[in-house]
């Protein structure tokens, strides 16, 4: 070997120093298929080369989590002898190509990740961000996920519960399309991907490979540009029929004790899954790719090795279970063949004939992967908005009138509603609210579950914006009354080889990691997706925050509508008009300058765990937390919900519309029929509560207008997104 | 002018439809099916009365919304 | 009294009915296999919701032709009630059990969210528990509930009697808007001739809890366990 | 052999799918399009050597499975 020999011309998306380590790894220059094997490895997707130095400031830890981060999922015990295991994931470009399918496989692709640890899913989310609605593209990609996202969990029989939709320009080359999936298992029936132990068969099970989606996992690792539409054969097709049967096939060979460890085929699919579990199990892996079952003639081992065709899994098995394991994935009318054995080379060795065709030494591959300490610059501080430098408006009404009839805020059934949120029949709190209620099978205990970001704030200030996705998430799960364990998280941004986008990557890593910390709620999983550009134009940094709580009596959860009219409306938390970055002050400006509201974690906490503690005293009829439009579209959103209105009799001190659309953080709206009960709770904990006014039949009445119809606010509400779909 | 469109994924691409239905046909006891493959049929009926101009008013059809291209092929017919 | 519940590759609310049926009749239901052929001795039978062989081809097309399902004929036509919920219905009708046949909806989207049903009829084995004219609370939740039967089928459906849920409005009043999916005078549920077949789109198991908010669907389990334990 | 199948609605029938897709196309702007209708188009791989035998086994399996008679239409082609 010399590395003055020459190159191959086509690196396949690996750099010249890098090719360099390969070249010193196995001494020689590296075949057409283990070039390959390299390149998804070592892919942004696969080894997160530049996010790992950063990913590791997380706090990870706490005395609920059975498995923190590096597993297919993150494992947190529920007590009872029960975990919820749950990660969330990323099919951003995929689904910019082909949004069905794209979507549709990216549900698949976590429900597998949560499955294959032994969950039986219970309850999927989804974070989706789109361009604007004016642009040709959106109206057609929105239709395309939504109905890819429904297609696959309502066939596979998951209900859809929860997630959140955006629009904004930046995303207009590139959408971002993120799933989360909810598991639960028994705590002593946790499945890991390590194949520890020689001479045990590997198995593959599900379905057949193809040559769809090869390079799936570079691809998401690379920038767009104009001819994104050429790489449109790597799409895959998803096959939620197929997907059932796997679950419950595998969920059948897991109750028995056949599985030494399996992994699911995700990015990157035979390579990553084989490389994955010889180096967890420090066992080398031999593979005859004869045996890989394909539903085409003629695939290399470049295209075994690399296709990423949906519905497979990988498995190592005890010794002589085979046959047991077989019967079951047969009844289920799906492939399995062993295709190989572990063994105690360190290789990972792949015969096509009997001949070796690739033989790779594991612990380098994965220990040599490149980390990167990429260069990064701090996103400059942005001046704090007075609120009295924010225009007032003529009218407040006006402006509530459009804010929650307007893309940004109303209503999103027409997304949820092409969902089954109902199917298992334990959906508690369904959609439409703060966090979605799902009862754990069998018991009277709940997972509640939020998915949250605002990336106009971590634009402002990635620290701030980052602490504040984990708050919202928090705050969201504390609204229905559950206690918030464990959070899952997605870093969507740009290329980060550019330094201010690196920085806004680290600030929200470090913003995301005080604030878990600060709440107790540490991050057990998670994914990133990085060159989310076109042609040099990045999205809006978005550190999406999936957060899971536990509730020991859903009898006992609050949903966010008025329930009657008469009863006391309560504010928890300081209400100081915070203007900049705010919704409020784009509507009236056209843009979110300034910067963004401060969250202070000590005082999050203070007030979440007030509210949390009145809903488990029943003190509470409605609960809503605070966030995008403030408290005026809060306190709308509730009575638009509850079908009743709301008169409110504060004057406040600062400017009327400062009261209603600023976006102070760690608020509640709650109302109650005890009021005196929650002054004085809160008045203990030190809280600021302060009762705003009382709930009404019909109409709406802020300090500063003129009485709102709340059916009116609904009609307006519900029909944006409707409207927008329907029209061409 | 009529115009019968024929849409079929592109090889390689997966056709859990197709898949299925060769499974069922094969509870059904039906042997010797080799391959199923599902594809859509679309008919339709035009005003345009030069099947050379319809040709290419369809084909733009199918590129903007009948076929998705990532995955499909379509092919026309005219007739009259 | 036992009950049987059909399960299908693709039935993804086997479980769900069982648990409503459990709590009626006080006894987990026999969940058969499609790949049986024969079905365990049972008052009642209920195919359930899901996606059967994934809705490819049609919806129900393919469970209708599973081994089981001559079972399940050959019970109906000696009188044994069978319950078909939402892929059930459209399993039934495939299978030729009932008329008609359930197309995409109207909308071409699938739709999950609760609905108003007006009962037509309150003199069956199925629905007894409710009053003729009393209006549900029941989800749907479908990609295709378009039922469709062609004119005479429909006229005979009609005269018969054979219609036991429309879609409607709070009010009970059969309106354009109250229909989620497009179906032919609104038909939510339709019976057989001889009234022991019963398909219906909407989920009663759905809202049979009322920590789910809503028991409007629990009187059809408890009508059902009541005249199976009789 | 291999049989290609359509699949299509009987007359009168009304089709959801077929209605959407000609409100999309006049959404599009593509003007003078009369009437939209869509079905199935279904190939099948057959062991099958003998054209005759082939048609008869497949319209079997189209009376027994791929058609519902009770709204659609079928027809057989065989193609070596
Ligand atoms: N893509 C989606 N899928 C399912 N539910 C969604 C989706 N987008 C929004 N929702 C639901 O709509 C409600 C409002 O969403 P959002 O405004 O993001 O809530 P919040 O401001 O409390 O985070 C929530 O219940 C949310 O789960
Ligand atoms: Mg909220």
């Amino acid at each position: 070997m010399s590395k003055t020999e020459p190159r191959p011309d086509d690196l396949m998306g690996l750099s010249d120093g890098e090719y360099d380590t390969i070249l010193d790894i196995l001494g020689r220059t590296p075949n057409f298929t283990e070039l390959g094997i390299f390149s998804v490895m070592w892919s942004e997707h696969c080894s997160y080369k530049s996010s790992k130095k950063w990913l590791k400031t997380l706090p990870i830890d706490g005395p609920q989590v059975i498995q923190g981060p590096g597993e297919n999922a993150g494992v947190v015990d529920i007590g009872d002898g029960q975990a919820v295991i749950f990660k969330i994931e990323s099919h951003n470009h995929p689904s910019f190509i082909e949004p069905y399918q794209g979507a549709a496989t990216g549900v698949g692709g976590i429900l597998r990740d949560v499955f294959t640890m032994g969950a039986r899913p219970v309850a999927n989310l989804n974070a989706l961000r789109f361009g604007s609605p004016d642009h040709p593209k959106t109206r057609h990609l929105v239709g395309g996920v939504v109905a890819g996202i429904g297609g696959y969990g309502n066939c596979i029989g998951v209900p859809t519960v929860g997630g959140e939709v955006n629009f904004d320009p930046s995303y207009n080359g590139n959408i971002l399309v993120n799933a989360m999936t909810v598991g639960i298992a028994p705590t002593d029936k946790i499945f890991y991907s390590a194949a520890a132990g020689v001479g045990l068969p590997v198995v593959y099970v599900g379905s057949k490979t193809g040559r769809d989606g090869i390079h799936g996992a570079t691809m998401a690792s690379a920038e767009f540009a104009d001819d994104s539409e050429e790489k449109r054969p790597t799409v895959q097709v998803g096959d939620p029929f197929t997907e059932k049967l796997l679950l419950e096939a595998c969920l059948e060979l897991m109750a028995t004790d056949a599985i030494v460890a399996i992994q699911d085929m995700g990015a990157a699919g035979l390579t990553s899954s084989s490389v994955e579990m010889a180096s967890k199990g420090d066992v080398g892996i031999a593979l005859d790719l004869d045996q890989v079952p394909r539903r085409e003639t003629g695939m290399t081992a470049y295209e075994l090795m690399l296709s990423e065709s949906q519905e497979r899994m990988l498995m190592v098995l005890k010794p002589g279970r085979e046959d047991m394991a077989r019967t079951i994935f047969e009844k289920w009318e799906l492939d399995f063949a062993v295709i190989g054995m572990t063994n105690d080379s360190g290789q990972l060795t792949l015969l096509e004939d009997g001949a070796s065709t690739a033989d790779i030494p594991v612990a380098p591959l994965v220990a040599a992967a490149p980390e990167y300490d990429r260069p990064w610059t701090a996103t400059p501080p942005r001046p704090v908005i007075n609120a009295s430098d924010v225009p007032a408006p003529d009218d407040l009404g006006d402006v509530l009138m459009a804010l929650i009839g307007g893309p940004e805020l109303c209503s999103r059934r027409w997304v949820w509603e092409q969902y089954d949120h109902m199917v298992m029949g334990d959906t508690v709190v369904r959609p439409g609210g703060d966090a979605a209620l799902v009862r754990v099978h069998g018991t009277g205990k709940g997972l509640a579950m939020s998915t949250d970001c605002s990336p106009r704030y971590v634009l402002a200030n990635p620290v701030e914006g980052g602490r504040q996705a984990v708050a919202e998430a928090w705050r969201n799960v504390t609204a229905v009354g559950a206690t918030p364990l464990a959070v899952t998280n997605n870093l969507n941004f740009g290329n980060p080889e550019r330094p201010e986008i690196m920085g806004q990557l680290v600030g929200a890593v470090q913003g995301m990691g005080e604030a878990c910390l600060a709440l107790a709620c540490p991050v057990v999983s998670g994914n990133v997706s990085l060159y989310n550009e076109t042609n040099g134009s990045a999205i809006l940094p978005t550190p999406v925050i999936g957060c899971v709580g536990v509730m020991g009596d859903v009898a006992k959860a609050v949903t966010a509508e008025f329930k009657a009219a008469g009863e006391t409306i309560f504010v928890i938390g300081e209400t100081q008009g915070w203007l900049g970055c705010s919704l409020y002050q784009r509507h009236m400006s056209g843009e979110a300058t300034g910067a963004p509201p401060p969250v202070d974690l000590d005082i999050e906490r203070k007030n979440g765990d007030l509210v949390r503690q009145l809903i488990a005293d029943g003190a509470l009829t409605a609960c809503h937390d605070v966030s995008d439009g403030g408290l005026a579209v809060a306190i709308a959103e509730m009575a638009i919900a509850g079908g009743l209105g709301a008169e409110i009799d504060v004057s406040p001190v600062i400017p009327a519309h400062a009261w209603a659309f600023g976006e102070d953080q760690g608020r509640y709206v709650v109302t109650t029929t005890g009021p005196e009960t929650v002054a004085a709770a809160a008045a203990k904990a030190g809280v600021p509560a302060r009762a705003i006014g009382q709930t009404t039949a019909a109409t709406l009445t802020l300090p500063g207008t003129r009485p709102i119809s709340v059916a009116e606010l609904e009609a307006l509400h519900e029909s944006w997104l409707p409207d927008y779909m329907a029209a061409r | 002018m009529k115009a019968r469109i024929h849409i079929t994924l592109k090889n390689g691409v997966l056709d859990p439809q197709g898949k299925a239905i060769q499974q069922a046909l094969a509870g059904l006891a039906f042997d010797g099916v080799e391959d199923v493959r599902q594809g859509k049929f679309i008919e339709i009926e035009l005003t345009e009365s030069d099947a050379d101009t319809a040709r290419v008013q369809v084909s733009d059809m199918c590129e903007k919304l009948l076929a998705n291209t990532v995955i499909e092929n379509y092919d026309i017919e005219i007739v009259a | 009294m036992p009950v049987a519940v059909i399960v299908f590759p693709g039935s993804n609310c086997d479980r769900d009915v069982a648990v409503a049926l459990e709590t009626a009749t006080g006894r987990a239901p026999a969940m058969v296999w499609h790949q049986e052929s024969a079905l365990p001795a049972c008052d009642l039978i209920v195919v359930p919701g899901g996606f059967s062989y994934g809705d490819y081809l049609r919806s129900g097309a393919m469970a209708a032709h599973s081994p089981i399902m001559r079972a399940v004929i050959e019970r109906a036509n000696t009188g044994t009630p069978v319950l078909g919920i939402c892929n059930g219905f459209q399993i039934l009708a495939e299978a030729g059990l009932l008329p008609g046949i359930l197309m995409r909806n109207a909308s071409l989207k699938f739709v999950c969210r609760d609905v108003d049903l007006r009962v037509e009829r309150a003199d069956t084995v199925f629905t007894g528990a409710y009053a003729q004219g009393e209006i549900l609370r029941v989800p749907v939740a479908h990609h295709d509930g378009n039922y469709f039967a062609d004119a005479e089928t429909l006229q005979r459906l009609e005269d018969g009697g054979q219609v036991a849920f429309r879609y409607c409005d709070t009010g009970g009043n059969v309106t354009p808007e109250a229909n989620p999916n497009g179906s032919i005078n609104n038909i939510a549920g339709i019976l057989n001739a001889d009234g022991n077949v019963l398909g219906m789109m909407p989920h009663p198991e759905r809202l049979a809890d009322p920590l789910l908010g809503g028991i409007d669907g629990a009187p059809m389990f408890d009508a059902l366990a009541e005249a199976i334990a009789a």
